[in-house]
């Protein structure tokens, strides 16, 4: 202790860190602060200041029948994403990693989502769901399906968005699937192979326990994932019909900018972090795991 | 030289960036000390966010096109300043007064004039004279009330041998702004959606519920529509594809229609129960507060140059929107171009029946709140009667301050 | 490697495969469709229509696509070189210096993890607007340049760099900052090549945050000029539409399609897993 | 039963060939070790004896079966790879009788085989721990197990011992030997350590490029290496090989003029070899001079050169010889071999 | 001006002594080696007078510098890692000249220092390759150079033979101490390889949990160990040691009974020490059973039950012995080392 190179670790530990921590606290902690501050003053506007209203916000929160609205479609949208998309992204990774008639094509066309906007694709799929002249119609009309109105009926809503988002989705995760499934050794396969063990066998037994960490990885950006992603809502469906297909962060979104109403949106994003807080316990013990794996 | 920022939005189809680019660039020509940096800043709620986003961080635009119906917010938040207090010469005066006097209510309250027409429309209704002749009905006798578009959408309707259907008698669209087709319903039923100073909604009206029960009906019991919410964007597409006889849309789409349709179309008004009825729609031009007096005078040069006859009457041909003033229609090209295509003239002739779009304190909120409701009353979750009492009871709410 | 031989189960797979491909393609396969055909076209599937380039000249004229290309491609480019150089020196401090503090410091940046500036864009903007900052490209960038995933990435990176190679980079007379950069910056290349392909893949597609940050053409990325360009509100034309899209994701499409291999290969060796 | 024979195999990978037109016979219970230096196809070879490469041509036979197209799994052979192979997430107990799992060998059994086998590798106590809780000769040991369990009549192993320490190579040096004795396994073991191969085999087959050097009994091989390579390959320091050269009066070392005479026939540009070991120091003979003393405790190594060439003679205990030191050496000529100008041996005559 | 001296060395590690009050002297120009068993702080202690480690207590002094406490930038020492530690993204010129651009010297001189120190090491025609590309014995030899074109006086060298095979590692050996001589370097050598240390040394530090066992030239080392731990660490197979015991008439070896008298005295719990090419094999004289065979080319180790103690003979070439035979065994009383039960090493009486 309080050697030269104990003090030459404070000063150049801190001096390296200095930069990075500085935008690190003012724009992730600072404003996570001030959000849960703003949450208990009322939203000013030019005419009338703001002004402390202690638990207000809250109290309107827990009135507001979209905020429920939201908060519930957003845990199906979890629900809908997340083990979908990471189930076809094994999927497409174990597909991959064999041998396969044009595999570099396959992989392409997996991974292509991932470069494309969702706000530009989100029109593609607008096209994919508008009833009659849409494509999903002109397809199940030659099975003799009846037009169906996709985004516009609240019981379709939810899971058109939600299959557009595992299709973005599945082959980003894949790309970590693909890469942990190289790094396994091949003569585990191999012996594997000796014991006569069948493909599906040793999935079970020792790829998939063995891609467990990557698994844990994949499902935590999955959920953050799952509370972030609402481009494709600004050209869907604007969160309808009748916020059938609303998320939070999008109902954040409407009522800072198109309500004006700050404190609101605070008190709301206030909600979205303690989820996200949450997850973030989970995360680590995660990560714990993962470390201890080694 | 004075440089002026200008934001505006653009709702309907073809390429109007192209025509302000153009209407821009001759004002410039003519007023070289000025330059103005128009933006297109996508619907009009983004216009507005970005407008007031400009505002508040210091670098603001002079003027924009916004919603007529922004009103309220922007004085509400202290943005914009009055017409009045600007205009000085008589000349200026009497231009202010010569515009349609149905596309002057949104602007005006307080006794002040805040907005300026310009991009403003009534709802029409395009329908499809192939699809009437295939019906058996006379493609130049539109419906003209409630019932007749009932029943004559029903005719319209055309199944395959399996029952799926090809065509649909009629669209009325149920995302972007429901609200405002539903203005047309309610005014056509004898009842306006809110009072003159934007702090009371009758949202539980019998003739409001009446009409919304009539616009699911529509949908569930007569078949004449499809059945949960349409596409505000996807309609005019599903128009010109033929997959409905009927659609009611902004009269801006009217130019872009008109080159893309590949049939025969007509354009009337929309039908009456009580009476006709639509709101007008679009966007006004309003003054930034935050601006020194050259820019206003230079915003208000321009103003009035966008609203000359002459561009008037370029730009509602250009478009379909409605010539904001009646001497637009006194001039040469405006005139053949109506004789020659008389759709022209039908939102115009349309204002007569016109009343003011909602437009309210907390604008956004109380327009969402009637959003939700209508669509929940069509997508079946809730009944018109129990989606619109709701709305009105949260929307007193909202705006019981303001009284 | 032996032959797995080929059963028909193992055909089954292949096609499944095959099938799930062209299911994930078909969006851009679209894309590609209406913007080659006439607007008539677009929504009708006529081997026989005629090809047309009319969609992307009509496109690029009606909005300033070139401007955009260059706002989203100077954010983009500013951003990683920030990133890069930001978490360089954090991952740097975290893996090979025992501070006080260090521990609780590296939580907190891993906080970031999750609450990533997305969900803070209501403070966030106030924030920029109190710095004067609001439409400018900076603004855009400024939440992201300290990348916590980045600091992640290559501080585990930096950890399996053998301790070997900087105590011979210290008996040959380096500093503490020239190990960084003559041993620990080439080393990581792998992982530099593989969070700058996330990072860029990601902020040309970020969307939310640049729309209520920017207001203007001369800052606007592509994908909101995109959002604006093709806004349902003014009804869909997709021939159009399809072709600015294209237009806008050519560039990393035809990036992706040509490093696509490296790409694999450094997520890989960056232990990306 | 479990005899294998190895018919001119040959892999080719992309038109080079790794293994070349090989051919051997283990015997059942016997301990084959396949020797040869790194690249020359050990690996491959082996590899495809136990079906996990296909082959490029000929045949591989187990007892009286023509196994060359059968899965690797239909070989009934077990592997112990270099690395081990054991999987991370399984405890030891999983790992060893994951195979019987596969094979769906029921419970009672499984455990009954698991005590005996953990018992004779000396594992009893680690049964619970993850392959990650072990040292390398433990997990050596767990590698063992496995393949053992199985109760297989013949097992690979691919330079099982190279990830350890000297100490421990030795130990598990005689464990796998006597294991192998013990259960009576059909062994084919791969190394290109040259120790393992003398002290652990029935059998050896010297590769070279693919090709088979020679055959033979750890015995042989060191006592008659048939190829210059061989010789060179085996022994620590390796074989001097001496350029010889025709001289006016017969044969001679070069360099080294009348001084260098041998008393054998010889053409030009042969090599006579001559072991460490058996060369002794004399008062008369060949004359050379001392380059360098290695003391190993033991023994100790000492260069010489000799006509210009180097050579390396092994002495007990201290050299009392100098640096510079001229000497003279000789050798019992039935220590000397002799190779021909391929390399090939020749008689000594 | 490069002699090292290490004054009362201490290193703690979290309280734990990984080197305990260690002192010796490295005479300019000498070889070093620094020998024990894994885990002995050998490491530890090279790092110290490379200064990568801080110390807990004592002093390094080079020359007449007093460096405990200087980076190890400003040490003009230079090192050799056990892996090498070769920059990978580096060619082989570049890591060679990896220093000498840190320390902002010239790019003539450097280009005229690589070429003269890549002619020495045999590395001309590698120099644009990158470390992969390379065999192991060619790594090292990088990793010598880069080491020798700082023209330091002094050098450091961890485990750098332990990555390679028996046969480079002979070769290397040579050529490092080649080299050493050649230059004049003040070498401080860790390794865990008795042959190295023997075969190698001026002199020997052998190290045992953190302190010094002996230190001492090889010879020293191998004929007089000081204690049983040095006598068992050196030699292969090491040293045998037999527990002896008072018996009636004296003392003798345990197990034996009277047929294990030895002639001279020592007390219950003490060892004789005899190293397995002192015993020989005779008509008369201990009796012994053989258990064990191990043919290694120039030698066998012929391994004896002598009255249920383990005893290890080497014999030259092939023994003609048999598994079970009875044989007699005997030694040159020189040859026997005594030692006490505390297992320091007891004079001969
Ligand atoms: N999968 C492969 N693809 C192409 N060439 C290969 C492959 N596997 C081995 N080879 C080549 O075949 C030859 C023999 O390789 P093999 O692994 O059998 O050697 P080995 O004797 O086991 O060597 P080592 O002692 O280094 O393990 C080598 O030249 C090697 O490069
Ligand atoms: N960084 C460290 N932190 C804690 N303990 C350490 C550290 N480095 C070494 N040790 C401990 O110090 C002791 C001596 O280690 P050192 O590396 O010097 O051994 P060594 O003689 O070099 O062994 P080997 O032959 O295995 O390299 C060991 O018990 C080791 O566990
Ligand atoms: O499409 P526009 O421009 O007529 O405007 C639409 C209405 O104003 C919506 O309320
Ligand atoms: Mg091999
Ligand atoms: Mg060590």
């Amino acid at each position: 202790m309080g050697g030269p190179r104990f003090i030459k670790n404070q000063v150049y530990g801190w001096l390296l860190l200095m930069p990075a921590a500085t935008l690190l606290v003012a724009f992730t902690h600072y404003p996570a602060v001030a959000t849960l501050l703003q949450s208990f003053f009322s939203s000013g506007t030019a005419r009338r200041p703001s002004k402390f209203v202690g638990l207000d916000n809250y109290a309107y929160m827990l009135e507001d029948p979209v905020f429920w609205k939201v908060l519930t479609n957003n845990l199906w949208y979890a629900v809908g994403t997340i083990p979908t998309s990471v189930a076809i992204a094994i999927l497409m990774a174990l597909w991959v990693n064999e041998r396969l008639p044009l595999r570099g094509v396959v992989r392409m066309a997996y991974f292509t989502p991932t470069v494309l906007p969702m706000i530009a694709v989100a029109n593609i799929w607008l096209f994919f769901y508008s009833p009659d002249i849409g494509l999903l119609d002109q397809v199940t009309r030659v099975f003799g399906f009846h037009s169906q109105n996709w985004l516009g009926d609240p019981d379709t809503v939810l899971a058109c968005i939600i299959v557009m988002t595992v299709w973005k989705e599945a082959g980003f995760f894949m790309i970590f699937y693909l890469a942990a499934l190289q790094s396994l050794p091949h003569e585990l396969e191999e012996a594997g192979r000796l014991e006569g063990a069948s493909r599906w066998y040793f999935f079970w037994r020792v790829t998939f326990p063995l891609l467990m960490p990557t698994t844990l990885f994949v499902l935590i950006n999955a959920v953050i994932n799952s509370f972030k992603l609402v481009d494709h809502l600004f050209i869907l469906t604007k969160g309808g019909p009748d916020n059938a297909s609303s998320l939070l962060l999008y109902y954040i979104y409407e009522v800072a900018f198109s309500f004006f109403d700050q404190s609101y949106a605070s008190t709301l994003t206030v909600v979205l972090l303690l989820l996200l807080a949450l997850i973030a316990v989970g995360k680590f013990t995660a990560l714990d795991k993962r470390i201890h794996y080694r | 030289k004075t440089e002026l920022t200008m934001y505006y939005p653009v709702a309907v189809g073809g390429p109007l960036t192209e025509v302000v680019d153009k209407l821009v660039a001759d004002f410039e020509a003519e007023n070289p000390d000025i330059d103005v940096n128009a933006i297109y800043a996508g619907n009009y709620n983004d216009a507005r966010i970005k407008a007031l986003a400009a505002l508040k961080s210091g670098e603001p635009a002079q003027l924009a096109v916004m919603f007529s119906i922004d009103i309220y917010e922007l004085i509400e938040q202290d943005a914009i300043i009055a017409f009045d207090d600007i205009v000085s010469s008589e000349e200026d005066k009497a231009w202010l007064k010569g515009f349609y006097p149905a596309l002057m209510e949104n602007g005006i309250t307080d006794d002040k004039t805040w907005g300026i027409p310009f991009q403003r429309s009534t709802i029409v209704m395009y329908y499809n004279k192939d699809a009437f002749r295939e019906a058996g009905l006379d493609p130049e006798n539109p419906p003209q009330t409630w019932d007749e578009l009932a029943s004559m959408g029903k005719k319209l309707v055309k199944k395959a041998g399996d029952g799926t259907v090809e065509r649909w008698g009629a669209m009325i669209p149920s995302t972007g702004y429901p609200y405002w087709m539903f203005g047309a319903l309610t005014k056509q039923n004898g009842q306006v959606l809110m009072s003159g100073d934007g702090a009371t909604t009758f949202f539980d009206a019998p003739a409001t519920i009446e009409a919304l029960e009539y616009w699911k009906g529509l949908g569930s019991e007569m078949g004449v529509m499809p059945e949960g919410t349409i596409e505000w964007g996807t309609l005019r597409q599903n128009f010109l594809e033929g997959k409905t006889a009927i659609m009611w849309h902004s009269t801006g789409n009217l130019t872009a229609v008109k080159d893309n349709a590949s049939f025969d179309f007509g354009v009337a008004m929309l039908p009456s129960k009580v009476s006709r009825g639509t709101p007008t729609g679009g966007g006004n031009f309003y003054i930034f507060k935050d601006t020194s007096e050259a820019e206003q005078q230079a915003a208000l040069k321009l103003i009035k140059f966008l609203t000359q006859p002459e561009r008037t009457a370029e730009w509602s041909i250009k478009t379909g929107y409605i010539g904001t003033r009646p001497d637009a229609y006194e001039t040469d090209k405006l005139k053949n171009y109506v004789v020659e295509f008389p759709p022209a003239a039908v939102a115009r002739d349309q204002l007569e029946f016109a009343t003011a779009e909602l437009s309210t304190y907390q604008t956004g909120r109380v327009r969402k709140l009637l959003d939700d409701a209508i669509q929940a009353a069509l997508t079946g979750s809730k009944s018109p009667t129990e989606a619109l009492t709701e709305a009105q009871k949260a929307a007193d709410g909202l705006l019981r301050r303001y009284r | 490697m032996s032959a797995v031989r080929n059963t028909p189960g193992r055909w089954l797979e292949i096609i499944g495969a095959w099938m799930v491909a062209v299911l994930w393609l078909l969006p851009l396969v679209y894309a590609f469709w209406a913007a080659f055909h006439p607007p008539e076209y677009a929504t009708r599937f006529d081997l026989l229509a005629p090809l047309t380039l009319e969609n992307f000249a009509t496109a690029w004229s009606q909005a300033p696509f070139g401007r955009y290309f260059v706002n989203t491609f100077l954010l983009v480019t500013m951003i990683l070189i920030a990133q890069l150089f930001l978490c360089t020196l954090a991952a740097y401090a975290f893996a090979r210096y025992d501070f006080w503090g260090k521990n609780l410091a590296f939580a907190l940046v891993l906080l970031q993890l999750m609450i990533m500036p997305e969900v803070l864009i209501v403070e966030n903007y106030r924030t920029m607007s109190n710095l004067g900052l609001v439409d400018s490209i900076l603004a855009i960038g400024l939440p992201y340049m300290a990348s916590a995933f980045g600091i992640f990435l290559l501080r585990q990176t930096f950890k399996t760099i053998p301790k070997e190679l900087e105590d011979a980079a210290r008996i040959e007379g380096c500093s503490e900052i020239s190990i960084l950069w003559r041993v620990f910056v080439p080393l990581a290349k792998p992982t530099y090549i593989a969070f700058g392909l996330v990072s860029i893949s990601h902020h040309w597609n970020n969307f939310l945050w640049p729309l209520i940050i920017t207001n203007s053409v001369s800052t606007r990325p592509l994908t909101v000029g995109l959002a604006i360009f093709g806004a349902p509100e003014s009804g869909v034309d997709w021939s159009i539409i399809t072709a600015g899209t294209l237009l806008a994701v050519a560039p990393l499409l035809v990036a992706f399609l040509l490093f696509q291999r490296q790409f694999v290969q450094s997520f890989m060796h960056a232990g990306i897993k | 039963m479990s005899r294998i024979e190895v018919q001119s195999l040959v892999k080719e990978w992309s038109g080079q060939r790794a293994v070349d037109n090989l051919s051997f016979v283990v015997e059942e219970g016997s301990f084959t070790v396949l020797l040869g230096p790194s690249g020359c196809g050990k690996s491959t070879t082996l590899r495809m004896i136990a079906g996990l490469e296909d082959v490029t041509g000929g045949r591989v036979m187990i007892g009286e079966r023509d196994v060359t197209n059968l899965d690797a799994a239909q070989r009934n052979l077990a592997m112990v790879f270099q690395s081990y192979a054991l999987f991370p997430h399984l405890s030891v107990a999983e790992n060893i009788v994951f195979g019987l799992k596969v094979r769906k060998v029921k419970r009672v059994e499984r455990e009954q085989r698991l005590q005996r086998v953990a018992e004779i590798v000396g594992l009893e106590g680690y049964l619970e721990r993850k392959p990650a809780q072990l040292s390398g000769g433990q997990r050596q040991r767990v590698a063992l197990a496995r393949a053992i369990i199985a109760e297989y009549p013949v097992c690979l192993m691919d330079e099982p011992l190279s990830n350890l320490d000297a100490k421990l190579r030795g130990e598990m040096r005689a464990e796998i030997r006597g294991l192998q004795r013990k259960l009576g396994i059909t062994m084919v073991y791969v190394t290109h350590d040259q120790t393992e191969a003398m002290s652990m085999a029935d059998q050896v087959v010297l590769l070279r490029d693919g090709r088979c050097e020679q055959i033979g009994t750890p015995d042989t091989l060191y006592n008659r290496p048939q190829t210059a390579f061989a010789a060179r390959f085996l022994g620590l320091p390796p074989m001097n090989l001496l350029r010889l050269s025709r001289t006016a009066n017969g044969t001679g070392i070069v360099g080294l003029g009348d001084q260098g005479a041998i008393s054998f026939e010889a053409d030009e540009g042969w090599h006579l070899g001559l072991r460490p070991e058996d060369i002794e120091f004399c008062d008369e003979g060949v004359p050379a001079r001392v380059t360098a003393i290695d003391y190993l405790g033991a023994d100790s190594v000492v260069s010489l050169e000799i006509g210009g060439q180097g050579l390396a003679v092994r002495t007990a205990g201290h050299s009392n010889l100098k640096l510079g030191e001229a000497v003279h050496i000789g050798w019992n000529p039935t220590a000397a071999h002799l190779f021909d100008a391929q390399g090939v041996r020749a008689a000594v005559s």
